[in-house]
């Protein structure tokens, strides 16, 4: 599995983690308001990676579940950051798809007034790069 | 010409991995004065000093470069080495191929041609050494122990017993330190007071051993064997010779509001205070901070209800000074500031506490009188959650990248203690690994899981949520069963990292001890001297070296005081011959560089010279050897070059320039 | 020989304390901290055994750049080292700069033994400020560079 | 002048001193030249006049180590190397017997002979007497007249002060002549890009051809052996032998006497070539000045002197690029 290999590569790249420098000591999960509705808990996503299952995280339910607040990152001990590791896994599968960016510009025009800010500013964050 | 041997060591693949060995060797003897030259696995080994040895007999070598490892690391192991083989030990000189090249080039042509270099610049230098005697300076034959602790007391204890005199200098106002504020210890769960108490009183007791309290080192200066200290000790506002340490004071004083630094501020105490019941010495201290007497001016009724008249408004911070022949350093430990990590809502709750507080909380004198309650409303709690590495362990600069050592123990420890007195309270522990190395002490851990029923959860725990009914709702991790916890918790008890007291890195500072990132005190070696400063003199006892538990650090302050009992046997040091000498031709007796002397070394005497037939009578410098200890600044405030330091000559300084940029 | 067929590779002497900055320097080597092999690291008891002849003395046999290390001010081994060097290395630098020589090609930075990180940057930062400076020409002997 | 050969015939006689340190007539009308005079006899040669702009000071370091006390002439400035001597333990005060002489500033042929005055045969108004306004020139081409201010050294013209600051009597008035700025010229070349300013100094140090003028006139360059003579440094040099070691020297010799040099100038007056380099100590001394606060080496025999002196608080070498 060559290609789930350079995957791996490409996710430390874009996210800028290393995964290697995990303890499993579980606060991710244990800070997540998203578990419950994850199939991956995020400090699985950490294994994930190391073990190279791209495959499976990028098909995982969690990838779209996570709500982008970065409590994990922001209380991750080692740096290790998982929700960046899931904001990486997005990544690979938007590009994949082929590249739907929005414009800046015509983001004005899709938005509901109604829309809660939470998912705004998660949806800034997703796409911000 | 000087016939020089140079020695070039592989450190097994530390060098060799990244320089090319052979070829610095075979480089080296194209260099003026080398006449031998070889390579070899292990120089340090007695296998490679035999073969330094019979080099130096076999081609008669007058001086020898060794291209290793930091000097800082093996200088005088080859020094002794070429001594035994009958060579002055400062014809020696270390070009540092290893720290300063291999261990930082991996390209190997680049690093190759670096230490060829290096060899070079110490090839150049050790044509213009010449063979250097050691002096000899005193040793005053009596220590001291800054801390008074438990590493501190037993230091001290150890010296005053090989019959040496040791002054301890404690910041508050008893000794006894962090020990003195735990409730029972691991693994045998003795009270803490019963086995830390007996050895204060030994220490008071001590002929030998003299205790400031209430006292902190203001200024040291000297150096190894002949240290000169200054002690300020805090005005206590008690005659220490008049009290009786009977407690009125205590008891009548009116501003009882000062929070206690013993109850870690769970607590108040009153303005005149002995810190705990067992305190030593037996004499309170005056807050000036908190005394209305100091506040307003009105007052005075400690001085009117003291029958011995020990109350002393108008005492002031003395200065003493003493000499020193070693110093041990035994500042300990604090926990640290918990306010990065709100989200275990620590000072949000009063009852998401520290481990400390609450050893202070189960302990009898505590705040509590040792009865386990919620600090909030005094209840009885139901359900105690511990969270392990607090602030330990960690990456970013909320906390402290190491481990602290010592949680996992106390943890299982109070959990067990709680689940002994207290049958019906549910103790869960959230870890991410647990670390027992040590004698019985996973069997201990093991106890608190099996016997106790104590709850280990493998996870950390992501947010603690006081709620409106009091209660403390805990999320956290269950690795294992791969579940996030919701749980309802009365009390949560934080493992909080400790971190070398904050007073130390002024200590080193004045004691020109080297310390690390994390301001622990550097060894002088990791493994092999552990408990000696790379600072001559001084040494480490306790936390301030790294984390350590209490029989570990009894062990260290043994280990400490024989290596100061070491120091202080000997009558005589050998001193470093690498000092300042002036050229009685050149010297143009200016003062100058006396007035840039640290050590008072430079003095002015009028001699009879004969500069090249004129014989006339000069104000010429005067270096005394004992007190120069070789920095060089004088050498440089010499506008005519008389003033030069052996071992760093300006020749030899030039040379090593001129061979790097050749 | 030309010299611009030359790839130019600088040649830096770092004079460092050996309390501290050798220290830091051996803690950078022991934390494989890399910084270019272009700098060669000269051991002096204290910052104040560095005489401005020295550093004069290396520019004349055709180093890029000089740097001197010492124990932070107030850290000094020897207790006032540093503060004699400090003055006599700033007035050497601003007599350099005087006469026109490129400031960048002088530095004095404190490193304690702690400080491997510290050294390990120095050194980088100051080699890549020496290539951007590229060979010093206003202070060599121009003899000894062939 | 008749004033001061009196004084001094009255002190030899009384056996006051031993000699006189002043100056004899040179085989021009304006070199004048250090001698020692030990009778009345011989004070027949002696000469005072403002082309006397030598500092006597550094002779005394000798003159101290003769029997007996030596009557010296020494001009405000002079005293302030007299005091830094002293400081360093390189002239003995109980060997000097100091006449503090007033001075109405100095000259300096050069700036005569710039104006285009050639073939000089004697100079009128140049005494200590005269009032100090217009020289008047006997030259082969005439008479020429030229104001004593244009012919004035440049140390002159941002003289530090007429007071003397030791002395055992005081003879002659003094007139201030200070109409510059101290520092301007080194300012100036602050100021300049740093291509500029190497132009500058190597056009003037490609000039010299070490013939130690500077450093023998130096009160400060006193010491018994050079480091540039010894063999110290590996830095004995004897000739400049490429432009780096011209650079070498002045530059060590301007640190050697930096927070010791009084900026007395007289490198600057005996560099055959007319290299400033007084603009070398007076960089440091404004460096000092703006650093670690103004300093007047040789004002007085106590103070610490800048460079065995520091704070915690002191500039950073940094500040060197960050001043602009």
């Amino acid at each position: 599995m060559g290609s789930e290999k350079k995957q791996a590569e490409m996710m430390k790249e874009i996210s800028g983690v290393n995964p290697l420098k995990c303890m499993k000591c579980g606060k991710c999960s244990a800070t997540c308001p998203s578990y419950n509705e994850m199939d991956i808990k995020p400090h699985q996503f950490v294994s994930y990676v190391i073990n190279e299952d791209i495959e499976s995280l990028v098909n995982s339910k969690s990838l779209w579940k996570c709500l982008s607040c970065f409590a994990c990152v922001e209380r991750c001990p080692r740096d290790v950051k998982p929700g960046k590791l899931i904001d990486a896994a997005r990544q690979m599968v938007v590009r994949q798809k082929g590249q739907d960016y929005l414009l800046a510009d015509e983001i004005p025009e899709l938005l509901d007034p109604e829309l809660p800010q939470q998912l705004l500013v998660s949806a800034f964050r997703r796409y911000r790069r | 010409m000087q016939r020089i041997g140079v020695f070039v060591c592989h450190c097994g693949s530390n060098i060799a991995g990244a320089v090319d060995v052979s070829k610095v060797a075979e480089m080296a003897l194209m260099e003026p004065g080398v006449v031998h030259a070889e390579d070899y696995q292990y120089m340090c080994s007695e296998a490679g000093q035999a073969k330094i040895a019979a080099a130096i007999l076999e081609k008669s070598l007058t001086g020898i470069v060794v291209c290793s490892c930091s000097p800082r690391m093996h200088e005088a192991t080859f020094r002794k080495a070429a001594e035994r083989a009958g060579l002055n030990p400062y014809m020696v000189e270390i070009a540092n191929i290893r720290e300063h090249c291999s261990w930082i080039h991996k390209d190997m042509e680049e690093a190759t041609k670096k230490a060829v270099i290096l060899m070079r610049a110490a090839v150049a230098k050790v044509n213009l050494n010449t063979p250097l005697q050691a002096g000899e300076s005193r040793v005053t034959k009596r220590a001291l122990v800054i801390g008074g602790g438990i590493a501190g007391i037993q230091t001290a204890l150890d010296i005053a017993d090989a019959g040496y005199e040791v002054d301890i200098v404690e910041k508050t106002p008893s000794i006894g330190g962090r020990m003195s504020q735990l409730d029972k210890t691991f693994p045998t769960l003795d009270c803490s007071a019963c086995i830390l108490t007996p050895k204060m009183v030994e220490a008071a007791a001590h002929d030998k051993i003299k205790i400031y309290t209430y006292s902190e080192v203001e200024k040291v200066s000297g150096f190894v064997g002949d240290f000169t200290v200054d002690i300020r000790k805090k005005a206590r506002s008690v005659d220490m010779n008049k009290c009786t340490g009977c407690g009125v004071c205590q008891e009548k004083c009116p501003s009882k509001k000062a929070p206690s630094e013993f109850n870690r501020g769970l607590n108040t105490r009153s303005a005149i205070y002995t810190p705990f019941a067992q305190a030593i010495p037996n004499v309170p201290v005056i807050d000036r901070e908190a005394c209305i007497k100091f506040k307003t001016g009105k007052c005075g009724i400690c001085s009117k209800v003291c029958q011995a008249g020990a109350i002393d408004y108008e005492q002031k911070d003395e200065i003493v000074t003493e000499k020193y022949g070693a110093i041990v350093v035994a500042t300990g430990f604090d926990t640290i500031q918990l306010d990065k990590y709100d989200e275990y809502a620590y000072g949000q709750s009063k009852d998401v506490i520290t481990s400390l507080e609450l050893e202070r909380v189960m302990n009898a004198a505590g705040p509590t009188h040792g009865h386990l309650e919620r600090l909030s409303d005094g209840k009885a709690p139901k359900e105690i959650v511990f969270i392990q590495c607090v602030g330990s362990r960690c990456a970013d600069d909320r906390g402290k990248p190491y481990c602290s050592k010592i949680c996992c123990m106390y943890t299982a420890k109070h959990a067990m203690l709680i689940r002994d007195k207290y049958p019906d309270v549910n103790v869960t522990v959230f870890y991410i690994d647990v670390r027992t190395p040590g004698k019985n002490f996973d069997e201990f851990y093991r106890r608190a899981v099996e016997q106790y029923g104590v709850n280990y959860i493998k996870g950390q725990v992501g947010k603690v949520i006081p709620k409106p009914d009091g209660k403390l709702l805990v999320q956290g991790s269950d690795l294992l069963d791969n579940r996030q916890i919701l749980k309802e918790a009365d009390m949560v008890v934080l493992a909080t990292a400790i971190e070398p007291n904050p007073d130390v890195r002024k200590i080193a500072t004045m004691l020109t001890a080297s310390i690390d990132t994390n301001n622990f005190l550097t060894e002088a070696h990791a493994k092999l001297r552990p408990v000696e400063s790379p600072t001559a003199g001084i040494f480490l006892s306790g936390v301030c070296q790294g984390p350590k538990d209490i029989p570990e650090t009894v062990a260290q302050a043994g280990a400490a005081a024989v290596k100061a009992i070491g120091l202080l046997a000997k009558d005589k040091l050998m001193t470093n011959p690498c000092t300042a000498q002036a050229d009685v031709l050149l010297c143009n007796g200016c003062s100058t560089c006396e007035n840039v002397c640290p050590y008072g070394a430079i003095t002015y005497e009028d001699k009879e010279v004969n500069d090249h037939g004129i014989r006339e009578t000069r104000r010429v410098a005067v270096v005394n050897n004992a007190l120069c200890q070789g920095c060089g600044a004088c050498t440089v405030a010499c506008p005519s070059g008389a003033m030069d330091l052996q071992g760093f000559s300006n020749r030899q300084i030039i040379a090593e320039v001129d061979a790097i940029c050749r | 020989m030309s010299l611009e067929n030359k790839e130019f590779k600088p040649k830096i002497v770092a004079f460092c304390c050996n309390w501290c900055s050798y220290a830091g320097a051996d803690l950078a080597g022991s934390s494989r901290l890399t910084y270019p092999a272009d700098v060669k690291i000269i051991r002096v008891p204290c910052s104040c055994r560095v005489n401005p002849m020295f550093i004069l003395r290396a520019f004349e046999k055709g180093a890029d750049g000089v740097i001197m290390c010492g124990c932070h001010p107030g850290d000094c081994h020897y207790s006032t080292g540093n503060y004699y060097a400090r003055r006599r290395m700033t007035l050497l630098f601003s007599m350099l700069d005087y006469i026109g020589v490129e400031n960048g090609r002088t530095r004095v930075e404190w490193v304690s033994a702690a400080e491997g990180v510290k050294f390990s940057e120095t050194m980088n930062s100051f080699v890549e400020k020496i290539y951007s400076l590229g060979e010093n020409v206003r202070l060599g002997d121009l003899r000894c560079k062939s | 002048m008749q004033e001061l050969i009196n004084r001094a015939k009255e002190l030899l006689a009384d056996g006051t001193v031993a000699r006189v340190l002043g100056y004899k007539a040179g085989d021009l009308p304006y070199n004048p030249e250090p001698a020692y005079f030990e009778s009345a006899e011989e004070l027949k040669d002696f000469v005072y006049n403002g082309f006397c702009g030598a500092n006597l000071s550094k002779y005394m370091i000798e003159a101290s180590k003769l029997e007996g006390k030596t009557m010296v002439f020494l001009k405000p400035c002079d005293t302030y190397s007299f005091n830094q001597l002293l400081k360093e333990h390189r002239v003995d005060r109980d060997k000097a017997y100091i006449v503090g002489v007033g001075c109405k500033g100095k000259l300096d042929i050069e700036k005569v002979k710039k104006q285009g005055i050639k073939g000089i045969q004697s100079i009128k108004g140049a005494d200590i007497t005269d009032d100090a306004q217009i020289l008047t020139i006997q030259t082969i081409y005439g008479e020429k007249t030229c104001s004593y201010g244009d012919a004035m050294l440049e140390r002159c013209h941002v003289c530090k002060g007429k007071e003397h600051r030791i002395f055992d009597e005081q003879i002659g008035e003094s007139k201030e002549t200070k109409d510059a700025e101290r520092f301007a010229e080194v300012e100036r070349i602050e100021a300049m890009s740093p291509e500029e300013k190497f132009a500058y100094f190597r056009s003037e140090l490609s000039k010299c051809i070490r013939c130690n003028a500077c450093r023998n006139a130096c009160p400060a360059c006193s010491c018994r052996k050079c480091v540039f003579d010894s063999n110290k440094f590996d830095s004995s040099q004897k000739a400049n032998v490429d432009s780096f070691e011209e650079k070498m020297f002045h530059i060590i010799r301007a640190f050697h006497v930096a927070g010791r040099c009084t900026d007395c100038g007289e490198c600057s007056r005996v560099c055959p070539q007319g290299i400033p380099l007084h603009l070398f100590n007076r960089k440091f001394i404004k460096d000092i000045d703006e650093l670690y606060g103004e300093y007047q080496a040789g004002a007085d025999t106590d103070s610490t002197a800048p460079l065995t002196d520091y704070t915690f608080e002191d500039a950073e070498p940094s500040i060197v690029g960050k001043r602009g």
